[in-house]
């Protein structure tokens, strides 16, 4: 059934048909409207789930992580500064192998207080062991919901789905809202191998000596590489039932690219339309929308670029003190195995300033004018 | 009457053998804390008029019940002196531990 | 393409407004985008939202700066901000008025249509006179104007997506369609 | 040997809670635990914090209990139950009693209000804390749980701690919850009492339990009951429960209420305090148990106030 | 005068010297020796400071930003699961451009509970806008401490000064405390140009649209890029009063080496150990140790590394679903400028699993025997 | 035109708040601020965390106070003013009133751990919370203030809350701090003197001031003063001072006690209510009257209870 | 009296221009939120009784004294209507805004 | 560079003991080390801690499998772990005991030397008879039997290092020196 929804209400009805046993969250600006809704369908039982009505949402994940743990299927949303809070129990969630799935709105994050679209809450957490998955369209962010818990229960790894604020989040776009039946056949319950249970008496999460964290870590990052093969396995798998292929990365026209665009987000989508209008101005230009950042996809990422005569990444935040986050990351992946592309880092966007087509023809146009980069940042927008 | 746990330690030869989380699946009692020990409880079971209270008390549950009298496991009593100070006929003494 | 630029204040619908509009050009297989002003929304306060219509995948996220045409649902705007910031030339503006289009004394470069809005509101019980609520009123005669969809798909919109009295809403929406 | 007379037992024989377990000699901690666990039973899991006892516990990959553990963030032990409780019902496990099992600083401190907002919400766990009047775990460093006048780490003799201990207990009958109850190691009876009782309630029930720490109190570990039986004796702990945040009982009545300076005494944590010092904590603690006495008295009579 | 103390007291004294006006700080193993110290040092006035005693680390770090804010030179410390539930904060505080100094011990992340060096709590915050500091020894813990009063005050921006849980928290070693009058003069008293004070009501971090946020970000980012030059500079000045230089890295022998390895903390320590063996052996090798991570030190790190045939990259450390952090940071460094040369990427010592010499003699026979990295991680140690 | 008489002024004329401001129509809590700063005076740092207020101030670089003003993260309102007051008094200033300004979900709910560990230290500020009853800068969810029966978007018509609102008022008497107000912008006069009082105490203060919220409560911009004083003649949020925890004064009394259902009738958010709930409301309401007078009664007249 | 606080726009026209961090150099005062309003109070002046009721009550600050008489700043009055309900005398009424 | 372990218990203040012997090293001018087992401290439960000791800066930090020698401050630890574990060939194993070396029964590639530190402790009225605190006594003996610094270094580091009674532990510590 088509539906013209929000992103928000897409996350929303990721989380019904994902039969979500039990949600735990908070709300925040531009994130409230999954948790009305979510509110709604458990009030009329359109849902039937457990929803733990917190107090913040630092125990919105804990109450997750002890549900999750007990062997339900668990949801969440939040967005920057809740998400900031969170953070401790994030690293919790990966390291105790509790597979949620939670929507976040990237948010710009404080001070001062910014309501808007920016990677740097979600992109500040790369390093807490989630599965990261920057959605770029409405229907883009359902199916990812659903195909989340499926990866995520299968590796008992948690993951994130991520929007942007208002260009996603608060836009209604058309969305194919797939039948529950068809998603049951797609989504197995979760039936986790070990949960708490006083049937089978197990400490979790003890105190653990040198003598054994370490493989407990090995294992974990191990599980985590088997996730490009599976997404794109489960990926296809959701293709061949409901007609929309997920995958790692949304190619558009890179394979005779000159110049290849990296991007993620909207901001991968507005790309496209770029993309479009430089080509009939005879600029060989492509755009490698990454959806997929953890874990990171190494091996389609160097594929693709093969070809390319240069790079330019787009970044919606920053790491303070380096670079933008895709830049750093794309170069990193890329040392070694195509050493010749010169890669230009710019940064764009940051706290809502908008993103628009002809931004990238700024971009693309930079960077073809440069043999290499000469700042280690370009910034585009900046009042100067 | 005591039921028997078992107690053997666990090694992990490849991290293939450890559990996907931080998962017990053993028990503490393959830890003997008597090592622990500077002192000793030693019962006089004469003077004992079973009324249980060192069985009570004992936070490291090294006292059990045989035959109707308190013996304590010296494998696991940490020396505490709880029973000893609590028995109402002062049955129990702390004795030097032999070096 | 079209972009379309609502405007309206805090409390009234404009966000609705763009939703129902957006439905109702889902009904007829087109593409469609509909989002609101990126901010905190006052009751009272001026606000805005877009949308953008097309016959195929709408990929720019961007904020729409150029509109094709604007729809003004409280005639006291035109006071209070510029309505026709970044109006395309030939653009309609389409405004909630019981004045003639020529009142209204904008730009020729612009097309003016006004609907009385509010008296269609009122009539069908939507709202109170002191807030009317003139959002699917204003829908109907957008549609119309601009000749986005039949009045089918309009009323369809109108009644899934109402959460309070779907049928005034949209006997209110075909009244201002028929009216326009 | 034999004897004709049978073995007096006044607790359950069985045990949940292993030797082997990491607890200092004498600790009070580890007599909580085994208590509670002879009252609530095997069907059971804990949601334990950072605490002494995520150590006593033992180390990966062995427990001290037979019951299952959520080794869970020092912050969110009530929330964490709460979590549990929601999962295991979705999964279709009513009976459990899921306990949130903590030391004072994860109560009184930095797990406040996790455990507040379960309160509220009334979620249907059971909340246990024990407390040993400090940060144990880390070295002994003050919580809000730390009395006036006492030594930590953190309050040195020069600087002792100046507020007098948070009143949890009050702060949770504010919260009109169906069970709250105090106890202390040194009643055992008591104690499982209360657990069992707690275990047959719907919602959320706290239970404050009084449990010395030699280690930190600088106590000598044999005296870790006596010390648990005079803190109620003299009224500094007094033993009572509260039902829906009114109704306030009264367990242990005190013939003849003592002084708290034999109580201080044999504890290394308050031997810096003057006579002086001394008068005003007794004061405060005459003042605090005529309050309440006072509002045991004006308990109305009711078997369940609804909430 | 010359004392021996552990790492903690190390920070303690460091504080103490800078005459820090504002402690807030929670107790964690294993940093508790640091607030116990200074807690006894305001309690018997050698410092006259408040420390407020805060019922977790969130607040900690909130009483800091408010201090800050009104002018105060603060501090405070933690490790791991505290630093984690200060990550909100500590956005706050490069945001708002509040120069608290903060000591953290890197232990590993739970679950299961592990007490022991890693170092995820401190790289988790690594695009939180900190300055982050490696310390190595006890000496250079303290004196790093009282430089970082210096840089972050000049910059308005937060720094982290960092050690490894028990191998320098705990450990004691002959340091060699300066005299409070020389600090004082090296280190002038803190005096803001912004502060909160009814005589000039402004409010601070108020709603930020997005036609002003990126510009103020695009500021903090301009500043922190001054701070290499700026750590040389002070670094420079420490060592004409106190006869210690600081800088960004350790460089040791790396100008004739063939292969060098790139370490940081007390691994970067024990390094050395085995590049002197190692060079006895005949193998040409150096180690170049990273004291600075934030701001990366992008310059001196290429200048150094730009003879070496290979190098390898030490970490004890990962971000899940990529490589180890600094071993990703590097190689994002050294793309484009020294493209040639194999990097191998090692992780060692997770959760506080032992790293010795002979470690580094394994990591550097690997590398040798190489031409260039086959797998994206190598892992040393795991039980297999 | 010209009149003899002069303007009567209840309140002192200066403001230190702005018009311009971002709150809606008819904003209780835009008026809660204006009353307080006209108590305060200008001596102020306000510590306002995520809540309306944070809007309501104005956007970057504006601000509609003349007094100065951190916004600081939700949670930290409490603790970010012992921050400033530290702060201030290690650079000399010891005169300035510091204050945390939050709304109930800040104080309530997130913010409650920071705010009860001020309290517990006693730490020199002044804590503010305007309670609109639900968390209304996000667009009106429920927080643990929202009283029983209310619909918000968390809490739809078909599972409205069923908790009672949570007694902030009694948690922080439980902490035994010096001075702890409810006041009502439909009496403000009242919440002047008591913003002025509690200026001049010293430790930690707290004020808790009802703020009806047109956009949140459904009900009409004018009808806000109106709600303000209903809500007090009904005995919903009756109007008292706490002087360490013990000593209760009833500062607004009743001649007659006006019934909840009017006082619910012009407010949206209860619109869905039976006859049923608006009677066990009711009864709910009485009870705890009748509490509240009990300890008011009780309260021993005492100038200050030393802690 | 009411004092007159400057209410100018600020422009930034370049990075250099922002101040450090995001910290207030204007007031809100040059927000006119009389634009918000869609119903005008208007005061019969014959009638008041210069009780201060509607200077007391209104949350946007802007009923001022002139000569003893309660005038309202049209330019930030956002119409709520408060004024109007809480006058004693009823001698405000809210009137249509024109259009 | 000599590396040592020193065992004991927890409560005993063995880590005491090994900053005392690292205060004792630095005032003589050589470079030292010392840090406790990594790990949770119980009373009562067996503990360790390490020191290293050289003429050159010391960069390595990570622990030590290979002592040089040990120190054994409570006798009953004998029976409780192998405190021969990693020790070179050689090297002493110095033991709090009221035996002598030859009664303790180590392996013949190892020196071992006793001192009752118990003794002197107790008569220093260091601790109780149950717990006595004999960790100045092995210092003093450890630093004489290996040679590591004279007598006057010791005293020194044990008035400034000793929270507690400093004179006693002094005289304690002098006493096993010269006993040993
Ligand atoms: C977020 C966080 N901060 C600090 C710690 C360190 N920590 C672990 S246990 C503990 C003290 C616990 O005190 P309490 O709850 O009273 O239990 P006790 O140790 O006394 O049994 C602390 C501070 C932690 N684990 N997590
Ligand atoms: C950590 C965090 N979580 C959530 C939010 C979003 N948020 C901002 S204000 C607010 C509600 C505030 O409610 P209250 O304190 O009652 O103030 P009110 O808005 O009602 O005035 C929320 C949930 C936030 N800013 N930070
Ligand atoms: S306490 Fe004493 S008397 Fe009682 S059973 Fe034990 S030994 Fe016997
Ligand atoms: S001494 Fe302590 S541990 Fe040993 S048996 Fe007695 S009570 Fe138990
Ligand atoms: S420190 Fe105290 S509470 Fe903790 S284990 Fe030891 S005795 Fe028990
Ligand atoms: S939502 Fe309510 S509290 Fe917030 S500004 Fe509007 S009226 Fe005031
Ligand atoms: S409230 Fe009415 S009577 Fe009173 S001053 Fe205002 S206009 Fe005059
Ligand atoms: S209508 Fe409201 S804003 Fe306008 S003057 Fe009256 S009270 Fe003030
Ligand atoms: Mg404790
Ligand atoms: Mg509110």
């Amino acid at each position: 059934m088509k539906k013209v929804i929000m992103g928000n209400h897409a996350l929303s009805y990721g989380a019904m048909l994902g039969r979500t046993q039990v949600i735990a969250a908070y709300p925040i600006t531009p994130q409230t409207q999954v948790v009305e809704l979510l509110s709604e369908m458990c009030a009329d039982k359109t849902l039937d789930a457990k929803f733990i009505k917190v107090e913040s949402e630092h125990s919105a994940m804990a109450a997750c992580l002890g549900a999750s743990l007990a062997g339900a299927r668990t949801f969440t949303a939040t967005s920057s500064q809740g998400l900031a809070l969170m953070h401790e129990l994030l690293h919790w969630a990966s390291g105790g192998r509790m597979p949620v799935v939670m929507g976040n709105i990237n948010r710009a994050m404080a001070p001062g207080w910014n309501i808007w679209a920016d990677q740097n809450d979600s992109l500040s957490q790369r390093d807490t062991g989630w599965m990261q998955f920057y959605c770029s369209n409405n229907q883009e962010v359902l199916d990812t919901v659903i195909q989340a818990f499926k990866i995520s229960e299968k590796l008992l790894i948690p993951s994130m789905v991520i929007l942007d604020a208002f260009s996603l989040s608060h836009t209604y776009e058309i969305v194919d809202i797939p039948e529950q039946e068809k998603v049951d056949e797609y989504l197995p319950p979760f039936n986790p191998q070990l949960k708490i249970t006083p049937d089978e008496p197990h400490a979790f999460g003890g105190l653990t000596g040198p003598e054994h964290y370490f493989e407990l870590r090995y294992k974990l990052q191990k599980e985590m590489e088997k996730a490009p093969a599976l997404i794109e396995e489960t990926g296809k798998e959701y293709e061949k039932m409901f007609g929309r292929y997920l995958g790692l990365v949304d190619e558009y026209r890179c394979d005779d690219a000159d110049i290849i665009l990296i991007t993620s987000g909207t901001v991968g989508s507005t790309a496209r339309v770029a993309v479009e209008e430089l080509r009939q101005e005879g600029i060989r230009v492509g755009n490698l929308r990454i959806k997929v950042f953890r874990p990171f996809p190494f091996e389609i990422v160097r594929n693709i670029v093969k070809g390319a005569e240069k790079i330019a990444v787009v970044d919606r935040n920053i790491s303070y003190g380096h670079h933008g986050i895709f830049y750093e990351e794309v170069k990193s992946a890329l040392y070694g195995h195509n050493n010749s592309v010169p890669i230009f880092g710019f940064i764009a966007g940051l706290g809502g300033r908008d993103i628009t087509p002809s931004t990238f023809k700024e971009i693309t146009n930079l960077a073809l004018k440069k043999k290499r980069p000469e700042e280690e940042i370009i910034w585009i927008g900046v009042k100067r | 009457m005591r039921k028997k746990k078992r107690a053997q330690k666990i090694v992990f030869k490849s991290e293939k053998d450890v559990p996907l989380m931080a998962m017990s699946t053993g028990t503490m009692l393959h830890n003997k804390t008597g090592a622990w020990r500077n002192i000793k409880p030693v019962i006089d079971l004469d003077n004992c008029i079973q009324c249980g209270i060192c069985w009570k008390f004992c936070p490291d549950v090294c006292i059990f019940v045989e035959d109707e009298l308190p013996v304590i496991d010296y494998d696991y009593c940490k020396g505490c002196g709880i029973c000893a100070e609590e028995c109402p006929t002062k049955c129990i003494a702390m004795v030097e531990e032999e070096k | 393409m079209i972009e379309i630029r609502f405007h309206g204040r805090g409390g009234q619908g404009t966000v609705v407004a763009s939703k129902i509009m957006a439905d109702t050009i889902s009904k007829e297989g087109n593409y469609v985008q509909a989002c609101p002003e990126f901010g905190v929304e006052r009751r009272g306060a001026p606000v805005f939202a877009f949308i953008r219509i097309d016959n195929k995948p709408i990929y720019d996220k961007s904020r729409i700066y150029n509109p094709d045409h604007v729809v003004v649902a409280d005639p006291t705007l035109i006071e209070a901000i510029d309505v026709t910031e970044g109006l395309k030339e030939g653009g309609y503006i389409i405004v909630n008025s019981e004045k003639k289009p020529e009142e209204l004394k904008f730009p020729e470069k612009f097309k003016v249509a006004t609907i009385n809005a509010t008296e269609i509101a009122i009539k069908h019980n939507l709202g109170t006179l002191a807030s009317p609520i003139v959002n699917t009123a204003m829908v109907g005669a957008v549609v119309k104007i601009l000749k986005l969809a039949k009045i089918e798909s309009v009323l369809e919109a109108v009644r899934e997506g109402v959460p309070v009295k779907p049928k005034d809403n949209a006997a209110a929406a075909k009244e201002a369609y028929e009216k326009s | 040997m034999k004897k004709e007379k049978k073995m007096a037992f006044s607790l359950p024989e069985e045990e949940l809670m292993n030797s082997g377990h990491l607890a200092c000699q004498g600790c009070g901690a580890a007599l909580a635990m085994r208590y509670v666990l002879k009252a609530l039973g095997q069907k059971v899991v804990l949601c334990i914090p950072a605490c002494c006892w995520s150590i006593i516990d033992g180390q990966f990959p062995y427990s001290s209990l037979d019951v299952p553990i959520f080794h869970c963030a020092f912050e969110t032990a009530a929330v964490s139950a709460s979590g549990v409780k929601a999962g295991l019902e979705m999964v279709g496990d009513t009976e459990t009693t899921v306990v949130a099992w903590a030391g004072d600083g994860g109560t009184f401190d930095i797990g406040l209000q996790a455990l507040s907002a379960v309160a509220e919400r009334n979620d249907n766990i059971l909340y246990v804390c024990y407390d040993n009047e400090a940060y144990m775990n880390t070295g002994i460093q003050r919580s809000s749980a730390t009395p006036y006048g006492a030594w930590t780490t953190t309050t040195p003799v020069k600087h002792f701690k100046e507020r007098p201990k948070k009143d949890i207990d009050a702060i949770m009958a504010a919260h009109r919850i169906p069970y709250i109850a105090t106890a202390s190691i040194g009643y055992p009876e008591d104690l499982f009492r209360k657990a069992k009782k707690a275990k047959e309630i719907e919602g959320t029930r706290f239970l404050h339990i009084y449990a010395p720490c030699p280690t930190g109190w600088k106590s000598r570990p044999e005296d870790t009951i006596k010390l648990a039986r005079m803190v109620v004796q003299n009224a500094t702990f007094p033993i009572y429960e509260i039902e829906w945040g009114e109704k306030y009982t009264l367990n242990i009545k005190l013939k003849e209420k003592k002084s708290i300076s034999d109580y201080l005494k044999i504890q290394g944590r308050f031997r810096h305090l003057t006579k002086k010092e001394i008068a005003s904590m007794q004061e405060e603690v005459d003042r605090k148990w005529e309050r309440l006495l006072s509002l045991v008295n004006s308990s109305r009579e009711k078997d369940q106030i609804p909430s």
